[in-house]
């Protein structure tokens, strides 16, 4: 092996292929693929024969690489209307244009004055007198500390229950609160005004979802007048 | 320019998470000659109360420390009453609960939490951000607690159904 | 003696824990013309800056924030005990293309680094540089990332639009 190569220095199979690109002073619009390829096989090999953790994703570009490589060695063929077909090598020089751009744009990144690295702002607590601050907006808080918040209490519980809450079941959530919305703005309502406010064929099976489900949580009750007659809503408890 | 020295002692004062002692100061700058630092301190702290500005710089429990200038003290109330709260622990997990559950009664509430909640879900229901949807037809009538739009607006989302599921967290940290 | 709205400001801007932004600082002053409060705030940083000391008055992240003089950094590193890197290359380039094509999924952050990047993801949550902005409205609702202020406030950027454009990408559009 004659690579001067540091293990686990790549981000990722995009990564590798750039350095060859790089090492060989290679034109990356114009690839010669068999020389790349063959060094990215001898780099994974190496990798295989250290016994080192492979990401399948690697593996995936070999497999790319090679194909690139025998299409390239076909007579470039033509569609029916005479024109030349595209470099096969055009789609992964996209690829690796727009990685390198954001490889570049990450050290940039780096490259910034950094908090808490190289400037820091007013290390200690409030410079205020302490005071009661219970009041005021709640608004430093996003949405995944408030997932994490609910990790953390059914992580000592681990049930299926918590873990079976899906976006299809928040959406029927959703409708039930806002029929019990409609419920506690006035005294009842149809079956019939419920399903015209649905419009889309989604809303009108949540909609009959969220109806079952709150009368099976006892917290409103349907009344039917006659066999085909309308239904009528109800809370179960008046607010 | 300020004296090298002088701007560094400035510099680790802001930055400290305490009032920075001379001593500190002087374990952080071995060079320096201890009386030097704190001569220099002193005059820091000389031109931030001549300066007559907002801020000054004061030997405050053993160490220095920037500060607000006192008359400026209502100002800084007002700023303390608009920052943003941050919601207590309990209250946050009180509010998760709330959102992955509802429909839900407290009795679940605390069932799942391991403790009584009576608490934090009264802070949800002050700042409005937990609202009571209606009551249960069972015996005791127990009241249900549901999300407010005020805090879809507060989480930035347009519905429920935008809320992150737990199975997507777990896929995340895999 | 300074003037007393510019020492008002001041006096804020320390107080806060984050940037302060001048529509913060015009609510906590109503009485106060916003240009004007821009202009003080101009002064100030201008101010700090001519003095050379060790600390400077900055905006950044759509506010004011008092920081250490970067050229200062190793005694700071010193005082905070700092040694290993705030972000790893994998969590930097994850970083870099959700603040330039944001809002994006995660999929579309995969096949540009050509490798699966949840655990870098979930760091820069859990750093809370990234955030879950909503979800995008097509089959399995995939959730939407974006950067945050503290994004901005870390990188010394006043807003978004001061990133740098993406070079390459752009040669080769044209």
């Amino acid at each position: 092996m004659t690579y001067e190569i540091k293990l686990d220095i790549f981000e990722g199979p995009l990564d590798l292929l750039l350095y060859l690109i790089k090492k060989n002073e290679i034109d990356i619009y114009n690839i010669p693929m068999a020389v790349v390829t063959e060094q990215y096989l001898d780099y994974i090999e190496m990798m295989k024969s250290l016994n080192l953790d492979l990401a399948g994703e690697y593996l995936v570009l070999a497999s790319t690489l090679v194909h690139i490589k025998s299409r390239m060695l076909l007579p470039p063929a033509e569609d029916e209307e005479g024109n030349e077909e595209a470099d096969p090598r055009a789609e992964l020089v996209q690829q690796l244009l727009e990685y390198q751009a954001f490889k570049e744009a990450a050290s940039q990144l780096e490259g910034r004055t950094v908090l808490d690295r190289d400037v820091f702002k007013r290390g200690y607590a409030d410079p205020l007198p302490a005071e009661d601050d219970d009041e005021g907006e709640v608004k430093e808080i996003g949405i995944f500390e408030l997932i994490e918040a609910f990790r953390r209490i059914v992580t000592s519980s681990v049930r299926a229950e918590f873990l079976d809450i899906d976006t299809e079941k928040l959406s029927l959530t959703e409708r039930m609160n806002e029929v019990m919305d409609m419920l506690s703005a006035r005294e009842s309502v149809t079956f019939a005004e419920l399903m015209g406010e649905a419009r889309s064929r989604r809303r009108i099976i949540f909609t009959l979802l969220a109806l079952l489900e709150l009368m099976k949580q006892s917290m409103i009750r349907a009344y039917q007048v006659g066999t085909f007659g309308e239904i009528r809503i109800f809370l179960s408890v008046s607010a | 320019m300020m004296e090298e020295l002088k701007a560094v002692i400035e510099a680790l004062v802001l930055a400290s998470d305490a009032p920075l002692s001379a001593d500190k100061i002087g374990e952080l700058i071995p060079d320096a000659d201890r009386k030097e630092l704190k001569r220099l301190a002193g005059e820091l702290a000389d031109e931030y109360e001549q300066r007559g500005g907002g801020i000054v710089f004061r030997e405050v429990a053993g160490g220095y420390q920037f500060r607000t200038r006192d008359e400026l003290a209502p100002w800084l109330r007002k700023l303390k009453g608009i920052k943003a709260a941050l919601l207590t622990p309990a209250a946050l997990e009180t509010l998760a609960i709330v959102a992955y559950r509802q429909p839900v009664l407290k009795a679940e509430i605390d069932r799942i939490r391991g403790v009584d909640v009576s608490g934090p879900l009264k802070k949800l229901l002050d700042k409005k951000l937990v609202r009571i949807v209606g009551r249960k037809d069972v015996p005791g009538k127990p009241i249900i607690y549901g999300t407010t739009k005020k805090f879809l607006e507060v989480f930035d989302l347009k519905d429920l159904s935008e809320l992150p599921t737990l199975r997507e967290l777990k896929e995340l940290q895999e």
